[in-house]
């Protein structure tokens, strides 16, 4: 990395914080939520301080100032994914709102609402939405309703034992009647990153929209999503270095202006009449009501950071972490690593590592954990089918990010491999 | 002694893993009540069943899968009150309750000398995401004994 | 006011900025988004300073912490507005994004969503929803959708010349077709604040269910949602000095665990297969995704300063400031008030004045007085249909706060006094 | 002058009042395009309608209510460009919007006389929000051509 990882980390300053016993804390549970740096926050505070008023409705300075930086921060956000145009970035409450708005929108447009303009988006009996076996909820509920509404048929490709998408059931599941495709970039339990090419191809085959859950590969690697060719893409500020509060939903610009809305309200529309109502264009039409302001503003500084960083060189950071996680975990008795491990995937997997400890639950394992100042995640990770196919009710996850050290990677494995003879399982 | 040390006393592995009335009892009749209950950060499960002869819990037993806490605090549970009236599962509960929220500080002796080997769970108090673990099964038989008490046997809990 | 008026502006640091040329800050716009005090924008940086984690989902120290930040924001805002559990309160993105909840729930459960337990809220054709003129486009346009989505119709009680509610109407608009009445508590327009009681009457005589948009009341007035006798109601942070970003959908517990998520993620089901899925009690199962964390506790502190400070007190200074605007702008040749001014309303206004200056356009009046750095709104204040039932496309609006003084309302009457002479509108 | 003045120049204010090109001329024929356009933060409207013979801007009409800033700019626009060539009506535009984003400073001899009139508008660029005023009439001017030159009268933009 450019800055070195000591600048990185006096940038974060709840990572100088103590926690239990006096310990320091370790956070490994990025995965979950990141940290913010302080010129996030200087940013927001800055924002709060001098510069806040109602966007794009006022006629007074404020209102002028805000606009401009409600506006910065999407280019800011466009840049980094490689949007093509700054309004192909839908501001959205989080990345499960971003599919939501989506999927909901084709629902609508399914009921009828956009008229003619959204009809290539309707579904409905005989048509299919395909997911994959290792979806976050986020990504798997909203189309399992949307089948449910409409009465199209829910589809799934399931994944190998090591957590890996089976692309070759791209052609048995992926056929006429698929309307969408909706898969994950990269898996928040195995870490794996999706090859998307194989998936758009057969996508484009059929003339099925493809919807990228985009959450665990904008925060960590180089992403762009005009390349990439798919149709939508869901992300979240706060795993980016972001505030809370806000997330985005990235999408071809003609694509988004078909796409009905399905939250209502002002600002999204052009006029109203008590008995009608038309629709703005994107992004406006699906910015409903005051929107999330000095989040915008916060992502927007995040998406900045990031860039001064360089995503390759973050990427490039967090595989060496994920090499210490991975194999650290892997090799430990009585512990099992969800998804691979070892050399060769090594460049195909994010800085993570979820893991289940033999006769130990994960709950009692993240506290022995915490115990030691480190932070991680316990449970299903929000992906209750991918833990029920590897045969686990849950895991513990440790999760990385720009500021984790080699030696905090090292210190989870170091701890899980005490978890077993502190509650006496014969190893 | 650390505070995971004493929230993970050897009372509480040991229940951990010889889990008192573990396995559903196959029970009859109008005084039978089941609750199933989920701890939806981890996904923990506890199905508990109950059967009253009038005011006394003539059986508790359960079944499920879940971390050391949940399935320490299911047992003691069961070993506590399987026999107990109604009246001193009552006064159990809500002392279990108490020292739940008493921030790992013991309650007085005759909450003390009421919950017994409960006890040794004080030390989850100074762990508030930890107190909905041990607590899966109380609720499960609260729950439980209003079913069996309005004499309808439900199957779970929605 | 308890603390004075010196004390309050301290809290405010924007306050203290300059504008154009110069002039100092008279901040008029409040009603579209209030500015924070300082010890809300503290209570937010202190979270992440120190206390930022995944909510609900951790078992480290600070997961735990956080979740303890969030749920007591949610104790907080409950108390402020009367509800009888926490859990009554629902994080939402905004007010918009709170009816909209409600309004696509239902929908949903039209659709058969959400089974036996929401079945209450099937509405369809020969149904009807009843809103009125004075409604806000996020307390409309939902409704509109929602008519047009089941099928069912969509009423509206008329205002009279001074924009109140023609309440006699509600004898023959609300009949025992009515399945929702959606009003307002008091409009962003006229400023008139509604008698809830003879609505909420109608209401359950035909068995309709009551939706109140208390974006404009909470904030400024003392509100008792429970006591009102509505069934659901939606609000906003940043109109009452908390953060953007959040907003509160509050309905009764009950209703609330039968009405249908529209949302659909992590977080918010209790179960998970490919085929199907369970929800969670409310307010989990409106809760999908990684919540506004940070907002919630910049919103729960900006509760607790409006308790300190105590709601009466808010509503009188208020009430000062109404008279000051509404009388002064009324007095002006060439100036309509929209709405009602004198004496024996004074009492149910808030304190706004929306004016409209013959022969000169809101932009323009607006722009005169961002001159003399008074900042206010222009347009139709996403209010179109009540602007064309007053015969005008746009109107200028001065709003008030905690902060604002006497001098600042005189001020706007006073720059609002030389609009026409700037433009050479003959008076 | 003030910043509110040098946006208000007198100039603009007679434009407001004295609109030229308003009211719609009826025309007829393959070369003709209208196109509507609304400013969302206050619903100022204009539709604008041109008819062109071959290269030239026969006719160049409007009608819409607003604010002083949208009024007076299509107004003008009408008085430069009814008559011009398509290539001259296409550097003025350009002009036009680099005045608007050039913050408040005029610019260069040449493209300060394409805009004539227009140059009054150079205020407008210190105010951001009042950019979309004054080029509501020039976005409808630009939508307009491209439906005549297409050959289609498109009435309305959705
Ligand atoms: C009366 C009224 N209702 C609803 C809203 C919408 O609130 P929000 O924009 O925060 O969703 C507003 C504010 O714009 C309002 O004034
Ligand atoms: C892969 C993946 N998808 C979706 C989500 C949902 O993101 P959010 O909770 O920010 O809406 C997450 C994070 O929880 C995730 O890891």
């Amino acid at each position: 990395m450019t800055p070195t990882l000591t600048d990185v980390r006096r940038e974060f300053p709840i990572l100088g914080r103590t926690v239990r016993n006096g310990k320091p804390l370790t956070y490994l549970d990025s995965g979950a939520t990141s940290q913010r740096p302080q010129r996030v926050l200087d940013a927001m505070a800055e924002f709060e301080r001098a510069h806040n008023g109602a966007v794009a409705r006022g006629a007074h300075l404020l209102a002028e100032e805000a606009t401009e930086a409600f506006e910065g921060a999407r280019a800011s956000v466009a840049r980094l994914v490689g949007a093509r145009e700054d309004r192909e970035i839908v501001w959205t409450e989080n990345a499960t709102a971003a599919i939501n708005l989506v999927a909901n929108g084709i629902g609508n447009a399914s009921a009828g609402i956009g008229g003619a303009a959204s009809a290539r988006y309707r579904i409905g009996p005989g048509d299919s939405i395909v997911v994959t076996q290792t979806e976050h909820h986020a990504n798997l509920v909203p189309w399992q309703q949307l089948a449910a509404r409409t009465g199209a048929e829910l589809r799934w490709i399931e994944v190998d034992e090591l957590g890996r998408m089976r692309l070759e059931q791209l052609e048995t599941k992926v056929d006429s009647s698929t309307k969408v495709l909706a898969f994950t970039h990269a898996s928040n339990v195995t870490g794996i990153i999706t090859d998307v090419a194989p998936l758009v191809k057969r996508a484009q085959q059929v003339g099925a929209f493809t919807v990228l859950d985009a959450c665990q590969s904008v925060p960590h690697i180089p992403v762009d999503l005009g390349a990439l060719g798919v149709d939508f893409a869901a992300f979240s500020s706060h795993k980016m270095l972001g505030p809370t509060g806000i997330g985005a939903l990235w999408g071809r610009a003609e694509l988004l202006d078909a796409l009905p809305p399905s939250v209502f309200g002002g600002g999204a529309v052009m006029t109203v009449a008590l008995e009608e109502t038309t629709w703005h264009q994107a992004p406006t039409r699906f910015e409903a009501g005051s929107q999330p302001v000095v989040q915008a503003v916060g992502m927007g500084a995040a998406a900045e950071y990031l860039m001064e960083i360089g995503m390759a060189n973050v990427a490039a950071h967090e595989r060496r972490l994920a090499q210490i996680l991975r194999e650290g975990a892997a090799a430990l008795p009585g512990v099992r690593l969800l998804g691979p491990v070892g050399e060769p995937t090594l460049n195909d997997v994010l800085g993570l590592a979820a893991v289940v400890v033999d006769g130990v639950h994960a709950h009692d394992v993240g506290q022995v954990l915490d115990d030691h100042g480190v932070a991680v995640r316990v449970g299903h990770h929000c992906n209750q089918p991918l833990h029920r196919h590897f045969g686990v009710p849950s895991s513990t996850r440790a999760s990385a990010h720009i500021y984790t050290t080699e030696d905090e990677a090292a210190l989870f494995v170091e701890v899980l491999g005490t978890v077993r003879k502190f509650f006496g399982v014969s190893s | 002694m650390s505070d995971l040390e004493q929230m993970y006393q050897q009372v509480i592995l040991d229940h951990a893993k010889q889990r008192h009335g573990h396995g559903l009892a196959v029970l009859d009749g109008p005084a039978v009540g089941e609750s199933h209950q989920i701890n939806t950060t981890c996904g923990d499960e506890i199905t508990l069943r109950v059967g009253l002869d009038g005011d006394t819990l003539a059986s508790v037993t359960w079944e499920g899968q879940g971390c050391s806490i949940s399935q320490a605090s299911a047992s003691v549970l069961a070993e506590l009150l399987d026999g107990a009236s109604l009246r001193t599962a009552d006064e159990t509960m809500e002392a279990f309750k108490a020292l739940m929220h008493n921030r790992g500080v013991p309650l007085d002796d005759e909450r003390e000398d009421l919950l017994d080997d409960a006890t040794a769970f004080v030390g989850v108090g100074k762990y508030p995401a930890r107190i909905k673990c041990a607590l899966l099964g109380w609720v499960a038989l609260r729950d439980a004994i209003a079913r069996a008490t309005v004499g309808t046997e439900g199957s779970d809990h929605e």
